[in-house]
């Protein structure tokens, strides 16, 4: 037996190592996609670690919309890296900052 | 858990709108080059259906579908409604843009239609699953709306820069749904406001609560969730940036209403502080921010923070009229800022994007009627009496100050007041500022007080205020000239009458 | 037993996810997120999750995390130069994530919410997981399942859009009709040395 | 016989007319001449029919009622008493005076520029006609558009930062107020400015309410110390602006204490009465002085408007000192009141006269620089009469209006304290010295340059308008009587209202 | 008496000079220079006779004295302000005097100013005077008064700057204006002070309403209480200061001398200046109530009259001379009320009239044969082309010094009289001023006449050429002016000063029994017994001793006068610079003033309001915008670590809130 709050610090030790990897990701848009994807995770983990607990289904109805729109959602970020890619040369962030102020 | 077939002929704007959608895709892949424009009328059409639908089906009913994902409410109905006719007037001013750099293509047309049908599922959410999905259909719209300018490096940064935001946002967002429903062990709005309605509503909602208000906020573009705004709308093809501005930012309120109101809106009281901290950094520092700018585009950025401040402001009011000030407000913003790009639109011609404050110099030597209509629009978003934009402030501050908040309806006037400065700003440039181009060395025309007032002038060295010569030559046709004419009008008249919008606004709330 | 189960692939979990944010260079980080999502997955089977389990295997590493590298291949970052600064931001960095789970977890393991104890029941054994969730996913979530339905192809659409080009200069297209019509002209040029500049003077 | 809706009228006939002014447009510059003194000499004729039918004893009259925003209650209230009409028959008068000035003088987009006095002119009467709070708010603010456009447009050379400041400035003034109005909405369940006198609001509310009406109201007027934007908007303003300025938009701040501070925070009023007496008295002598050393013609007219605006403040707020009703001790009170009321209308005269008297100048040398000029008299010897006539107003003579209000105003507030009547005498002495020094350089001593040689005496447009102007001023002056009639019931009434006030809350 | 024409006849006065003024003021252009002289002739002469006609009423005529409202003016609650007409014994005597010499003047102005390009601009102004005086002296309240006041004042300001080309003129009417207004603010702060306590303004009713209650109080500072009656005594007669040229506030009178010639007479020494006198007499009711007032009263009109007198020993300008003697003469009158003796110094005031307008017009005659010249440096021997002019400057001083006999030996030896016989130290102190002043007056006087009239010719060639007697609307004014400069003692000192001709009517009331005049009528035996009863006065003698330096100075021993000058040396620099009034006033006040006032407008409005405070928050809004668009670095991280920091302030906000508490 498990206890809940095992998975809610998981979830939210995830969470801020993804809050941590955009501070420390700096440059690379696709390691800040990742450290999204790890705060993604988090919520996955947290939702189905209270839908065990509630015996309810709904939370993971719930993660498996989470990944289906995750997907989207990385495959049409992926197509605005590409876009970017092709417009500039490269993709890093730290370059990014043609309009500011 | 027994299963009701679902009433399909609640959701029909949407049913609707979704075949509608794919009825264009296929019609789109069949037109060409310069019969573009079929896509765009046929897309009109269907919106203004779907507004019709939304109207003639859903008005006056109260329903629940779809196993308690769907809502149907008159809020949902004017919703809908405002949003399908707000992406209408928005899309009406894209055309010839598009058309004179080649951008005419029919994937404008679809993803601005899956971005409102992501807001009409927003409207209708009944759960947070829905909402989430609404929200991410409208999002990802919107993210390849923006990159949608593919050669513009500027375009594809500030998708970049939205993207990675939203993302962000929308797991933030995430978060704190996976905290709501382990606190009310549901998805449903209905069960999550039950259990928010108890004695003792369990800590899991209110923590959730904060974490998904980042997300509403980052919607709305209030501070500190704001950061992508200016970008967003400076990068972002003109058109693209006035869609922008106008029915997501409904949908960001309809939102709101629907996660924070109708499912938390017991806990109002937790949510209040938060929200007023939103509301006072975003009116200072939109307000403050946008004094320094130079590009009208990215000025308007900044002032849609300040926009949103007052929005937050309303609804941290917490009572039904804040919250039909605030749906009073972000539709009247919807309709200021469709107009003030729609200007920068018809100034725009194929060489010139009319984005720098300074090329409007003298504009009301050339075009009187044009700088008309950005006095209305200028004076209306600063909230003068005689526009729209008065009785949207005077909502906000009325419900703002019946909730008792006095201090910060002051606050909010005094970020108000700093804001005039940069409308009369573009004012002063429009017309007071002759057209000619002066000569060289002779850069401020004006009195050497003026620098301490207008500290603001000429400070971004890319371009300095005094050196535009550009002479703008509208681009756009008559009708959309018109179509111009009667935006700047309309907030004028519904200055001077109000009453029809207030009181919708009032009654889907109930209000008043 | 699930106790140990658990922490262990929670910690290799939480390993691996700190590898994604440190290494150096993106692909191994998108190996250690394919790691974490395996042990998460692992973590879901244990409390009874098993389909979606299986989904993140399939669909995360299977899809997602195949496209993240591809595009990383494909657009041939210069990684080592794209984690400069490592180390400034590392400080703010750990204070705020620290600060953030420090509050996260004040409110998870406070009184008031009450989960100290808590204990995820065992799955029950009569209705399996795959089973249940196909029960609610096509009549309760029909509505939520259709939007999801859509977003995909909203995905399609822009992601089309995007990346795909038309008519445009510099896209290398193949154009068979142009190159059989080709003449020995076009393919064939004399060029003349500057001898003094030592340049030549095609722009090829 | 226009009972239900002449306000309206001599509202909307301007915006209206002015919007066909703008119509009409650059083609004929002719016809919009003529279209825009048509539609102002219309309503000028509307308020005289309103001074006609009104009955000093009777109150509120011409009332109209209907409703606007009713999900908010706000109406379209409007009504004159007798604090008011005066107020809208100057107001008509300021603007047909500026017309006819302007058929001359103005090239450039004049029919915009007719067009914004126009629509001015109507908004600014609705300021005056509205009893309800909102519909207040609404044309006070509008007002500020045409007047920024105007500065902004047809201005000097410093006039982005004059019109800046000048909307700012009153912007800044006004959202309190708008606040101040929402509290009071809140508390009164209505928006109607006759239901907010008299609530008997908590001291510490009244209190916020006086220094959130004060701010719009002293910013307005204005009072010392936010006064500078006004020498800046006056100095660059087109001599229409400055007139319209000093003539009306000044009286606004003036008529809302009376419409508003007064009676609704009459506790406050009372405590905070000594505040706005001594910043009258700073405004009377401080800007006496200052106005006395300005080089620019213009911007000395301006400060001596905000200090003959300190007599208007000082006689308002001297009440509370002086004895509000004959019961409580004299007619100190009235009499400060009445003059101050008095002052109102006269320096609405003066001041338009002497800045078109300026213009008159301005159009000629195109300099407002006072040593530019010198023995103007030897090339215009009518207008230097005018000019005498006006600046002696300026300095209160009496026989000129200019007389009456400060007169009176000494008087009562001396039944407060010797001291006030004697810190405000002392612009029986400065008025004069920044008057008739004014009048020493510009008018007196030999030809100064060549340009003044050149000078042509007024024409008969020019002639007309100052002559109005000086049987208006004169005419006042002798016989105040005509206005003090008309007034001094209203009066009366606001101030044994206030009185009551004041005792039913010492009762509690 | 038929009361109802006396009405009409009021109106006409009054209304007449207006008229005329008006006509010649807006017409000018239209009726010519004939025209003008002729309408406000006309009209003045009309108003001069009815005057007269109004005096034969109100003293012979038996006419009881009018009191009537003309209009109301305003009425606010219960204080009413009207216009309206006082006419007694007064007001007649002062409306006679104003319309004759006025009417003299008009005449005289014909040929003085016969070459003036104002010509008609002229006669509008003096008509208007005309007016205004007559408002003055007509009114029946301290209103209507102070309009008066204050309209007088305008027109002596336009007069003075009449020549407005000259700057020396227009720096004097500006500084008469401003000096007027230091009185006039004591004046309506005196009728402010008067109208509170007392609530009306005329004078029958506020007389009674005093009489009833004259012991009032006020605070002025702390709790110290005032009485009433003697602050606004003292404040009214601020205005009677400023308005009567009495030092301090002299010093515009010399100045006024730039205005034309008749102007000096008219309104320099006959009529204005004595508004002042005119209305402390007509305040006796009051003035009587407050010894301290009094007092001052009469120590100030002391001062006056033997310190300005002195001045106009070293005065060079004949006009200046004859101004300062206008003061010092003022200075007798005043000092005759202070002890009561109203009826001395408006009759001092009623003789002045004649002589110092004749003085003053000869003056004017003298300065017209020299083409304007008025130095007397430059003058000399004049006698012999003069004629009339000589012969009648002559009887003019002659009454000026009392030379027994003449109109102004009555009326002075009346002040002075009164004036010793008082009791008090002030009053011996003032009555030793007034009786050296005697001899100052002889000296200045005979002084003038000698270096205008006698001596050798020093003007040049060119002027010598064209001497020739002035025409004859210039001399049969002065021969007009001389009769009653000579006559007029003689047959109205006895009733008017020694009677009850004041006292008759209550134009003017003595409470006190106890007064100067009172001792003067117990002793008097007639005009010749006031005579012979002079001579047991020093007065006589001083007088003549003042002709006889003057004559041994200027005429017998010239030389002589280096020598006596040069040990008084100091004297005559403290005299030339008049004790130092003007740069006190010019350097001190005026310069003062607008360097405090640069100093306002530098700091208070430039750098402290309009910089630190308005342009300050500008700048403070400006600054803070710079700084808050560093946040907006452009950075995508920088987004992503505010949005972060975002949700971790309300997080901790929540957390705080919620959790902890």
């Amino acid at each position: 037996m498990i206890e809940l709050s095992n998975f809610l610090v998981l979830g939210a030790l995830l969470f801020c190592l993804g809050v941590a990897g955009i501070f420390i990701n700096r440059k690379n848009v696709i390691l800040l996609l990742m450290c999204i994807e790890l705060i993604l995770l988090a919520v996955n983990i947290n939702f189905i670690g209270f839908s065990a607990y509630l015996d309810d289904i709904a939370g993971q109805i719930f993660v498996f919309f989470i990944l289906t729109v995750a997907a989207a959602e990385v495959a049409i970020g992926l197509a605005i890296v590409v876009v970017l890619f092709r417009s500039r040369g490269d993709i890093n962030v730290a370059a990014l900052d043609t309009m500011r102020g | 858990m027994s299963f009701e077939t679902p009433d399909f002929s609640l959701a029909l704007p949407e049913i609707w709108l979704l075949g509608a959608i794919c009825v264009v895709l296929i019609v789109d892949l069949f037109v060409r080059g310069s019969r573009r424009s079929v896509t765009f009328f046929l897309t009109q059409a269907v919106l203004l259906v779907t507004a019709a639908l939304a109207i003639t089906t859903q008005w006056g009913v109260t329903e629940t579908t779809f196993s308690g994902h769907y809502v149907v409410d008159p809020l949902a109905a004017m919703l809908k409604a405002t949003l399908a006719l707000l992406v209408v007037l928005a899309l009406a001013y894209t055309r010839p843009y598009l058309e004179a750099r080649g951008l005419l293509q029919g994937e404008v047309y679809l993803l601005a239609l899956f971005a409102t049908l992501g807001m009409l599922i927003i409207a209708s959410g009944g759960s947070l699953l829905t909402l989430y999905l609404g929200l991410e259909m409208l999002s990802l719209s919107l993210y390849a709306l923006v990159a949608y300018h593919r050669d513009s490096r500027q375009a594809a940064e500030a998708a970049m820069k939205y993207f990675v935001l939203g993302a962000l946002a929308s797991g933030i967002l995430l978060y704190g749904m996976s905290m709501v429903y382990g606190g009310a062990a549901s998805l449903e709005l209905a069960v999550i406001a039950e259990a928010a309605a108890s004695e003792e509503p369990p800590l899991l909602l209110l923590f959730g609560m904060s974490f998904m208000l980042v997300g509403v906020a980052f919607k709305l573009g209030a501070a500190p969730f704001h950061a992508w705004v200016p970008d967003v709308y400076q990068g972002a093809p003109t058109p693209v940036t006035l869609f922008i501005s106008t029915a997501p930012k409904v949908a960001a309120v309809a939102l709101f209403l629907r996660l924070l109101v109708d499912g938390l809106g017991p806990l109002h009281e937790t949510l209040q502080p938060m929200l007023l901290i939103l509301a006072a950094v975003s009116l200072l520092l939109g307000n403050l921010t946008a004094i320094m700018q130079t590009n009208l585009k990215r000025m308007l950025a900044y002032s849609g923070i300040a926009h949103a401040g007052f929005i937050v402001l309303a609804l941290a009011a917490g009572t039904e009229a804040g919250h039909a000030a605030a749906l009073f407000y972000v539709i009247a913003y919807g309709i200021m800022a469709a107009g003030a790009f729609g200007l920068i639109i018809v100034l725009s011609s194929a060489g010139t994007e009319a984005e720098q404050i300074a090329d409007y110099r003298g504009l009301n030597e050339r075009h009187p009627i044009l700088a008309g209509v950005l006095l209305l629009l200028m004076i209306s978003m600063t909230g003068i009496p005689g526009t729209i934009g008065f009785y949207a402030k005077y909502l906000v501050l009325k419900a703002a100050v019946e909730a008792d908040l006095i201090a910060m309806a002051v606050l909010a006037v005094i970020a108000a007041v700093i804001g005039a400065f940069y409308y009369l700003r573009v004012l002063k440039v429009a017309y007071f500022d002759r057209p000619e181009v002066p000569p060289e060395g002779s850069q401020k025309p004006t009195g050497p007080n003026e620098g301490s007032v207008g500290e603001g002038e000429g400070a971004t060295p890319s371009r300095p205020d005094g050196a535009a010569g550009t002479v703008l030559v509208p681009g756009a046709s008559l009708p959309i000239r018109a179509l111009l004419v009667v935006n700047g009008a309309a907030v004028l008249v519904l200055g001077i009458f109000p009453e029809r919008l207030i009181a919708l606004c009032q009654s889907v709330l109930g209000a008043g | 037993m699930e106790q140990v189960i658990f922490y262990l692939f929670a910690g290799v979990l939480l390993f691996a996810a700190t590898m994604v944010i440190s290494v150096r260079n993106p692909v191994y980080a998108a190996l250690f997120l394919v790691l974490a999502f395996f042990n998460a997955a692992v973590l879901w089977v244990l409390v009874g999750a098993e389909f979606l389990g299986l989904a993140l295997i399939v669909v995360y590493v299977g899809a997602v995390m195949v496209l993240f590298l591809f595009v990383l291949m494909m657009l041939d970052v210069n990684t080592a130069a794209m984690r400069e600064g490592f180390t400034r931001y590392l400080p703010v960095g750990v204070v705020v994530a620290g600060l953030m789970l420090l509050q996260l977890i004040v409110v998870i393991l406070s009184e008031q919410v009450d989960l100290i104890g808590g204990l995820i029941p065992e799955p029950s054994a009569e209705v399996d997981n795959v089973h249940a969730i196909g029960q609610v996913l096509y009549t309760a979530y029909v509505y939520p399942f259709e939007i999801a339905a859509v977003i995909l192809l909203l995905a399609i659409v822009a992601a089309i859009s995007l990346t795909m080009r038309r008519q445009r200069p510099n896209t290398q297209r193949q154009d068979v009709p142009k190159q059989l019509s080709v003449t020995k002209e076009q393919r064939l040029r004399l060029v003349q040395i500057d001898k003094k500049n030592r340049r030549h003077t095609s722009d090829t | 016989m226009f009972d239900g809706w002449l306000l309206s009228l001599i509202i909307w006939v301007p915006i209206f007319g002015g919007a066909a002014v703008l119509a009409v447009g650059a083609r004929s510059p002719q016809a919009v001449r003529a279209l825009a003194t048509a539609v102002a000499g219309l309503t000028f004729l509307l308020t005289l029919v309103l001074w006609i039918g009104f009955d000093p004893g009777a109150g509120m009259q011409f009332v109209e009622k209907r409703s606007w925003v009713p999900s908010f209650d706000i109406h379209y209230h409007l009504g004159v008493d007798g604090i008011s009409m005066p107020l809208v028959v100057l107001t008509a008068f300021a603007t047909l005076l500026v017309v006819v000035a302007a058929w001359r003088g103005i090239e450039y987009r004049l029919a915009q520029y007719m067009g914004a006095f126009l629509i001015m002119e109507g908004l600014m009467v609705g300021v005056f006609a509205a009893l309800d709070a909102i519909l207040f708010y609404v044309f006070w603010e509008a007002m500020l558009v045409p007047m920024f456009l105007l500065i902004g447009i047809w201005g000097g050379t410093n006039r982005i930062y004059a019109t800046i400041k000048f909307f700012l400035y009153t912007f800044l003034g006004s959202v309190l107020m708008l606040i101040a109005f929402l509290y009071l909405r809140w508390q009164a369940e209505s928006f109607g400015v006759l239901d907010f006198h008299g609530l008997g609001l908590p001291f510490e509310a009244q209190i916020l309410i006086f220094l959130a009406l004060l701010a719009a109201f002293a910013v307005k007027v204005p009072m010392w110390p936010v006064h500078t934007w006004l020498p800046d908007a006056h100095t660059e303003a087109p001599t229409g602006g400055s007139v319209i300025l000093a003539a009306i938009t000044l009286k606004m701040g003036a008529y809302g204490f009376l419409r508003f501070a007064l009676p609704i925070a009459p506790e406050a009023s009372q405590e905070l009465a000594w505040l706005v007496i001594a910043m009258s008295l700073i405004a009377i002598v401080y800007i006496g002085l200052v106005a006395m050393v300005q080089e620019d013609m213009k911007r000395l007219i301006a400060y001596s408007s905000i200090a003959h605006m300190g007599f208007a403040t000082l006689g308002f707020f001297v009440v509370f000192q002086a004895g509000l009703t004959s019961a409580s001790g004299g007619d100190g009170g009235l009499l400060a009141m009445t003059g101050g009321y008095v002052q109102l209308i006269s320096h609405g005269f003066i001041s338009a006269a002497l800045f078109l008297c300026v213009g008159v100048l301005y159009d000629r040398m195109h300099t407002r620089n006072i040593s530019d000029y010198g023995g103007v008299v030897n090339r215009m010897p009518i207008f230097a009469a005018f000019f005498v006539v006006f600046a002696m107003a300026n300095a209160g003579l009496p026989g000129t209006s200019g007389f009456v209000g400060e007169f009176m105003v000494i008087l009562g507030s001396y039944q407060a304290s010797f001291w006030y009547a004697a810190i405000a005498g002392l612009t029986l002495i400065v008025g004069a010295a920044y008057s008739l020094w004014l009048v020493k350089r510009v008018v007196f001593g030999p030809v100064a340059n060549e340009r003044v040689d050149q000078l042509r005496d007024l024409d008969g447009r020019e002639l007309l308008l100052l002559g109005v102007l000086a049987v208006a001023v004169i005419g006042l002056g002798v016989y105040p009587a005509v206005l003090i009639e008309v007034a001094e019931p209203t009066l009366v009434a606001l101030l044994e209202d206030v009185s009551a006030m004041l005792s039913l809350a010492a009762a509690r | 008496m038929d009361p109802v024409l006396v009405e009409w006849v009021l109106y006409a006065i009054v209304l007449l000079p207006l008229i005329a003024a008006l006509i010649a003021g807006i017409g000018g252009p239209w009726i010519g220079r004939v025209g003008a002289h002729r309408v406000t002739i006309g009209g003045v002469g009309l108003a001069t006779v009815l005057s007269f006609w109004v005096l034969y009423a109100q003293v012979w005529g038996g006419a009881a004295p009018l009191d009537i409202t003309v209009y109301t003016w305003a009425t606010v609650g219960n204080l009413s302000f009207e216009i309206g007409f006082l006419v007694d014994r007064l007001t007649a005597v002062m409306m006679a005097t104003v319309t004759f010499v006025a009417l003299m003047v008009h005449i005289y102005t014909i040929g003085y100013m016969h070459d003036d390009p104002g010509y008609q601009r002229f006669f509008s102004y003096i008509a208007l005077f005309t007016f205004a005086m007559l408002m003055l002296v007509m009114a029946n309240n301290l209103l209507q008064l102070f309009f008066a006041w204050e309209a007088v004042g305008l027109v002596s300001y336009l007069l003075i700057g009449f020549w407005y080309t000259r700057e020396s003129a227009i720096f004097a009417n500006l500084k008469a204006f401003l000096v007027n207004r230091v009185g006039d603010l004591g004046l309506l702060l005196g009728i402010a002070v008067l109208a509170s306590a007392f609530g009306t303004l005329h004078y029958g009713e506020l007389f009674a309403a005093v009489a009833e209650a004259p012991d009032q109080t006020l605070n002025l500072f702390g709790a110290a209480e005032w009485s009433l009656i003697t602050v606004a005594c003292v404040l009214i007669f601020i205005g009677c200061m400023g308005k009567s040229a009495q030092v301090p506030l002299h010093v515009w009178l010399p100045d006024s001398m730039e205005g034309p010639t008749p102007i000096s007479a008219l309104i320099h020494a006959a009529t204005m200046v004595t508004a002042g006198i005119f209305l402390v007499a007509r305040l006796s009711p009051l003035f009587e109530l407050s010894t301290v007032a009094l007092t001052v009263v009469l120590v100030v009109g002391a001062l006056t009259a033997f310190f300005m007198g002195l001045i106009g020993l070293v005065q060079n300008d004949i006009k200046r001379v004859v101004a300062y003697s206008t003061l010092s003469q003022l200075g007798y009158m005043v000092a005759a009320l202070g002890v009561s003796a109203y009826a001395a110094g408006v009759y001092h005031l009623f003789t002045h009239a004649f002589f110092k307008a004749l003085l003053f017009l000869a003056a004017g005659s003298v300065i017209i044969a020299l083409h304007h010249e008025q130095d007397m440096r430059k003058m000399g021997g004049l006698a012999k082309y003069l004629p009339i002019t000589y012969i009648t400057m002559l009887i003019g001083t002659l009454a000026l010094i009392g030379f027994p006999g003449f109109s102004g030996f009555f009326s002075k030896e009346a002040v002075i009289a009164a004036v010793g016989y008082s009791a008090g130290g002030w009053a011996t102190f003032a009555y030793w001023l007034l009786v050296l002043g005697v001899f100052v007056t002889a000296l200045y006087s005979f002084r003038l006449l000698f270096m205008v009239f006698h001596g050798e010719e020093r003007m040049d060639a060119h002027a010598r050429e064209h001497l020739h007697e002035s025409p004859r609307v210039v001399t049969i004014p002065l021969l007009l002016l001389a009769v009653p400069s000579v006559l007029i003692g003689l047959l109205t000192f006895g009733p008017m000063v020694i009677g009850d001709f004041f006292k008759v009517d209550g134009s003017i009331q003595v409470l006190a029994t106890e007064h100067g005049l009172a001792y003067l009528a117990a002793g008097y035996t007639g005009v010749l017994g006031f005579i012979g009863h002079a001579f047991a006065t020093p007065v006589p003698y001083l007088a003549f001793a003042g002709f006889l330096t003057a004559w041994l100075l200027y005429i017998k021993r010239p030389e002589w006068r280096p020598r006596v000058v040069a040990p008084l040396a100091p004297l005559q620099r403290l005299l030339e610079h008049k004790y130092g009034f003007d740069w006190l006033y010019v350097q001190g006040a005026a310069g003062g003033g607008r360097a405090l006032a640069r100093g306002l407008t530098l700091v208070g409005e430039r750098w402290i309001i309009d910089g630190a405070l308005v342009n300050g928050s500008a700048r403070l809004i400006g600054r803070a915008a710079a700084g808050v668009r560093q946040l907006q670095t452009g950075y995508l991280y920088h987004y992503a670590f505010i949005m972060v920091i975002g949700v971790l302030l309300l997080i901790t906000l929540f957390v705080v809130r919620t959790v902890l508490a």
